[in-house]
């Protein structure tokens, strides 16, 4: 870490950047909030530990539009969003500075609570977790804290980079789409009461919304009063349910599955199931398509061939 | 309702301006027969139809939502309907997924001169629905009449 | 607030969330953009009582809810009236309402101009631009109608052109010729027929050059109000002795749903009319 | 002092429902909020902080406030009936019952919100200690004391027994519509958990933050620090922190046309968002600075200056525990106290 934030001092003090994008250390090891840096003594709160989940790619979005190059620290699978954010022309390459950063599974202090402990006082990013509580001391192993979405980690290559920090690890250890699998092997009616105790959660805060670097629009749809769909009401309806599958409808075949939903949201929805069954969809029908692999590639629901299947193919025993 | 009634679903049709609201109409001036629980909407092109637009359908209390669009390669505007292919297969997977029960929505490529395709079209989805019953699971609590 | 019982609910007072029936009786056209409505409820006369300055939620439902000033004086005991501009979602489905359809109205909401306490005795000066002219409306016709309570009043009212004079005709019957009001008009850009003042409205309050033993009421687009009062200042008021109107988003019209606040206060609540030094002691977010 | 066994508890909710609805923190796909209580539903009581808080039952994330009609022209109005029923809510912790009274501040001020008054006034709050604060509580900095909330009823849960006291008449009626399930007991396990709670709460590292400097006499100062600047940044715009904090009560109005009557509803709102005090001339809070600003403003420094020095932030530490960035209201006290000013 020490040699990643000299490198980006170095970088802001040549003037190569403006601003640097990273994380700032937190009152605790588990909890670095994304931020800029713009002088060598804000810097002395610039912080890289196995905590730093958070993707920045979005903020690019903003930073493109500032004076001057941003550097921006990107893990292998930020380094997707980044690329898709490029192809969809949101961000600007020339005002990146891209640092790939190493990463070996991010950790989430709701995992380390999951496994039961409770008033977590300190806690350390190695292997295993050191958890010091206010009932008494634990270990974690490290895997057991991993977010979710490590586990079925894309890879350690940065897919775009100015230049390389520190090792990667590919952490996956679990199949992808087998959650998806295991819904669609489910009657109708398992499937319904599925969703329904875990869309009923939902607050309608937005989080998932707002943190995912596919939801790019400067207007929402669901912001929008001209149109019936503004309705913000939590009414534990259809309307959760038309919210996610429409959010998930408009990032299908953009989303790099990052897992950012899923992570933010205060309710533990598993929102990545929906990108993930329509990624899986694509795969199956209109061929492996990794969005934010390639920046140049056409995204699979923007482009078609005359031979695709018909929708009836859904009724005929679903997509499998 | 009582349950000698027959249950009448209310059905919603997107029909693309070029070929599918002909049809219609052909089978009307045909005297072609097809349930008036039918509403047909009319689009300038199947792939104007937005998720959101069949989602609403259902939300507001409709059993039922087809989408009808010029065959593929006959798109007025030449490729809009194999947007719409993909798009609907996606959608279709999606309400498949969570449950909501599969068949309540259908697409169709009707051209203006099938009149006949039309009406077997439009009287082969409402018995399917009719089947299905009322549509629960996709409407909203607060649109119960 | 209104008092009546709830029906359903013996003991309990209507909310004051839950609007009043309103029927339109009759509509005005006032300029291209501006209708001024009269809207009574099914039993006639007027909603509720008000002071000058107050405002209502008129609601079309299903489209929207947004808070009017009342345009008319209190001291009209028959009916109540809105002066409004096409502007936005809500405005233009009112303006393409006719006689006889209903909308809802809720109200009275926010405090009023001080007619009975600091304004009484005293000489003053009405500044007003467009459509603001609808608030203070309501407290120039009151102080018209209890004349001696007041001094001498001066009316200073600008607009962009001719057409967009709101209440013209009020103002060239009544308020001309009642004793000791003046009234001086101005438009923004020259235009054929129009032989009173051109220029915009603190260039002619300059050139008018009022003494200061007067209380300044102030009511107008933010950017005519900033260098209305910078001119005010110049020629030697106080903030002290003028009073102006403030406007943010409102939902509740109660000061609960959070969002007209500036700093503590509440524009619907604690407003809409503020004094300028104590607008000055508000953080800069209006 | 009652007690219960723990091991009957089942038979408690049982008898309190047959009276009137019980809300109580329910598990339900993986997650605990309150609920309503049914035979089959998973109750945890073990889990510090539901993810909502209580507000709910008082204040619920929507609710109708009346139908519109319309026939032809003519428009009828039809109020939603105001809550007549008793319930329960059982199981609020002291932060949770505070952030009930800091809504009583805002909604039983005149105008009094009736839909508001009438739950308040039906509902009966059975609060529960906290036996395990956790790190992000720092509730004792607004003189709470989770050892021994407030409430009608107050519990304390020990490894066998509930323990129950009433304080209120309806805390005294409620114990009477139970009073064959509980039996006597004496103070000495409350005691002892209550020091044991006290001396927990010492060591939670933000228990006894200062919140020198922040009431309503430096407004205009901290409005105009320019901390706010730095702080804001990472802060996505969600409406987290205003969906589980126990005393936001900023909320939207909105018509939903159902085809059979217009309903008028009311839903939370959040300040965060952009669209919230957006009107047609345009919008004043139109950066995510001013409107995090906003946020801040209204808990620490408008809300004592409109209620006689009571904070509209009760310690819960939910948002320090749920927003995605890592922001909350402990880093924007704690960077301020830095300052010194």
């Amino acid at each position: 870490m020490q040699g990643l934030k000299a490198r980006a001092l170095e970088l802001l003090n040549d003037g190569t950047v403006s601003r640097v994008l990273g994380w700032k250390i937190g009152e605790n090891t588990y909890d670095p909030e994304p931020a800029f840096f713009e002088t060598a003594e804000a810097m002395e709160q610039f912080v890289y530990n196995n905590f730093c989940a958070a993707n920045l790619s979005k903020y690019m979005i903003e930073a493109s539009k500032l004076e001057g190059k941003t550097l921006v620290c990107l893990k292998p699978c930020d380094s997707y969003s980044f690329n898709q954010l490029l192809a969809e022309h949101r961000i600007d390459r020339e005002k990146a500075y891209i640092i790939g950063v190493g990463c070996k599974g991010k950790l989430s202090i709701e995992k380390v609570k999951q496994s039961g402990l409770k008033g977590i006082l300190s806690v350390t990013d190695t292997d295993p977790l050191k958890v010091e509580t206010l009932y008494g001391d634990a270990e974690v192993a490290y895997k057991d804290a991993m977010l979710d979405r490590c586990h079925v980690c894309k890879g350690k290559e940065h897919v775009v980079y100015d230049e390389l920090y520190g090792e990667s690890e590919d952490t996956s250890d679990a199949d992808r789409f087998e959650q998806v699998r295991a819904i669609e092997a489910m009657s109708p009616e398992e499937k319904f009461a599925f969703f329904q105790a875990e869309l009923s959660k939902c607050i309608r805060c937005n989080a998932c919304r707002n943190v995912c670097p596919a939801c790019s629009c400067r207007k929402c749809v669901f912001d929008s009063n001209k149109f019936d769909s503004a309705q913000k009401a939590n009414v534990d309806s259809f309307e959760e349910k038309m919210f996610h599958i429409i959010r998930a409808f408009h990032v299908a075949g953009r989303c790099t599955d990052c897992g950012e939903c899923s992570r933010v949201c205060p309710q533990g929805i598993p929102l990545h199931l929906f990108n993930r069954k329509f990624i899986k969809d694509i795969n199956a029908l209109y061929g492996e398509y990794q969005a934010g692999a390639d920046v140049d590639a056409k995204g699979p629901l923007t482009s078609f061939t005359t031979e695709d299947a018909e929708p009836g193919v859904v009724s005929q025993g679903g997509i499998v | 309702m009582s349950v000698n009634e027959e249950f009448r679903p209310k059905i919603v049709a997107f029909c693309c301006n070029w070929c599918s609201y002909a049809g219609a109409d052909l089978a009307g001036s045909s005297r072609l027969a097809y349930p008036a629980d039918v509403k047909i909407i009319r689009v300038p092109c199947s792939c104007r139809v937005n998720p959101m637009f069949i989602l609403r359908a259902f939300e507001k209390g409709a059993d039922g939502v087809i989408l009808c669009g010029c065959h593929p390669g006959d798109c007025h505007y030449s490729t809009g309907n194999y947007y719409t292919r993909r798009r609907m297969t996606m959608l279709f997977s999606m309400l498949d997924f969570i449950g909501v029960e599969n068949g309540r929505t259908r697409v169709e490529w009707v051209s203006a001169a099938e009149g006949v395709k039309f009406s077997t079209t439009m009287n082969d989805f409402v018995a399917k629905i009719r089947s299905l019953g009322k549509n629960v699971r996709l409407g909203d609590l607060r649109c119960k009449d | 607030m209104h008092d009546h019982e709830c029906t359903c609910h013996p003991g309990y007072v209507h909310d004051t969330l839950v609007p009043q029936v309103g029927i339109i009786t009759d509509i005005r056209q006032e300029t291209p953009d501006v209708k001024t409505f009269r809207i009574e409820p099914p039993q006639g006369g007027k909603f509720f009582e008000h002071m000058p300055g107050q405002c209502a939620m008129i609601c079309v439902p299903g489209v929207s809810e947004a808070m009017f000033s009342i345009t008319s004086s209190p001291t009209n005991k028959e009916f109540q009236e809105f002066s409004i501009k096409k502007c936005g979602e809500l405005t233009d489905c009112l303006h393409s309402l006719e006689v006889g359809d209903q909308v809802t109205v809720r109200g009275p909401y926010g405090n009023n101009f001080p007619v009975e306490t600091d304004l009484k005795g005293k000489n003053l000066l009405f500044i007003a631009g467009g459509i603001a002219l609808a608030p203070l409306r309501s407290v120039i016709n009151y102080v018209l109608d209890n004349r001696d309570n007041y001094g001498h009043v001066d009316i200073l009212y600008g607009s962009r052109s001719a057409d967009d004079l709101v209440q013209l005709k009020e103002i060239q019957e009544v308020w001309m010729n009642t004793k000791d009001v003046d009234v001086f008009l101005t438009i923004d850009r020259p235009q054929d027929g129009w032989n009173g003042n051109v220029g915009f409205v603190p260039t002619y309050l300059r050139e008018l050059a009022f003494d200061t033993n007067r209380i300044a009421v102030l009511c107008g687009p933010p950017i005519m109000i900033k260098f209305c009062l910078q001119a005010l200042q110049e020629m030697g008021f106080q903030k002290e002795q003028i009073w102006t109107t403030l406007e943010l988003r409102m939902k509740c019209g109660i000061g609960k749903c959070g969002r007209c606040n500036i700093g503590s206060k509440y524009v619907c609540k604690d407003g809409p009319v503020f004094r300028c030094d104590q607008i000055d002691e508000l953080p800069a977010e209006y | 002092m009652k007690k219960i066994a723990i091991t009957k508890l089942n038979d408690l909710y049982a008898a309190i429902a047959q009276n009137q609805s019980l809300l109580l923190p329910i598990k339900r796909a993986g997650q605990t909020n309150f609920g309503i209580w049914t035979e089959d539903a998973e109750v945890d009581l073990q889990t510090l902080k539901t993810v909502k808080s209580a507000k709910d039952a008082f204040f619920p994330q929507s609710e109708n406030l009346y139908t519109c009609y319309k026939d032809g022209k003519k428009i009828s109005i039809a109020p939603e009936k105001l809550q007549e029923e008793s319930f329960v809510v059982f199981g609020m912790k002291g932060c949770d019952v505070r952030g009930a009274m800091v809504l009583d501040k805002v909604f039983l001020a005149n105008p009094v919100d009736n839909y508001y008054a009438a739950r308040r006034e039906h509902g009966i709050i059975v609060s529960l200690a906290c036996s395990q604060p956790e790190e992000s509580c720092f509730c004792k900095a607004f003189g709470i004391d989770c050892a021994e909330p407030e409430g009608d009823v107050v519990t304390w849960l020990t490894a066998d027994y509930l323990y129950w006291k009433p304080v209120t008449e309806k805390g005294e009626a409620l114990t009477a519509q139970v009073a064959d399930l509980l039996e006597d007991a004496d103070d000495k396990a409350v005691s002892e958990q209550k020091a044991a709670i006290a001396a927990t709460v010492e060591k939670l590292p933000y228990a006894n933050i200062s919140l020198e400097g922040w009431n309503g006499d430096a407004l205009k100062e901290k409005f105009d620090s320019p901390l706010w600047e730095q702080l804001y940044k990472p802060c996505l715009a969600c409406g987290t922190c205003t969906f589980v904090c126990p005393t936001c009560q900023c909320y939207d109005i909105k018509d939903y046309d159902t085809g059979n009557g217009i309903q008028r509803y009311r839903c939370w709102d959040s300040c965060m968002y952009s669209d919230f005090t957006m009107m047609a001339h345009g919008n004043n809070r139109n950066s995510q600075m001013q409107r995090f600003r906003q946020r801040f403003m209204h808990k620490l420094v408008y809300f004592p200056a409109n209620n006689d020095g009571m904070y509209s932030c009760v310690g819960c530490g939910r948002c320090v525990d749920k927003c995605p960035s890592h922001l909350n209201i402990l880093k924007v006290i704690k960077a301020f106290g830095k300052e010194g000013k």
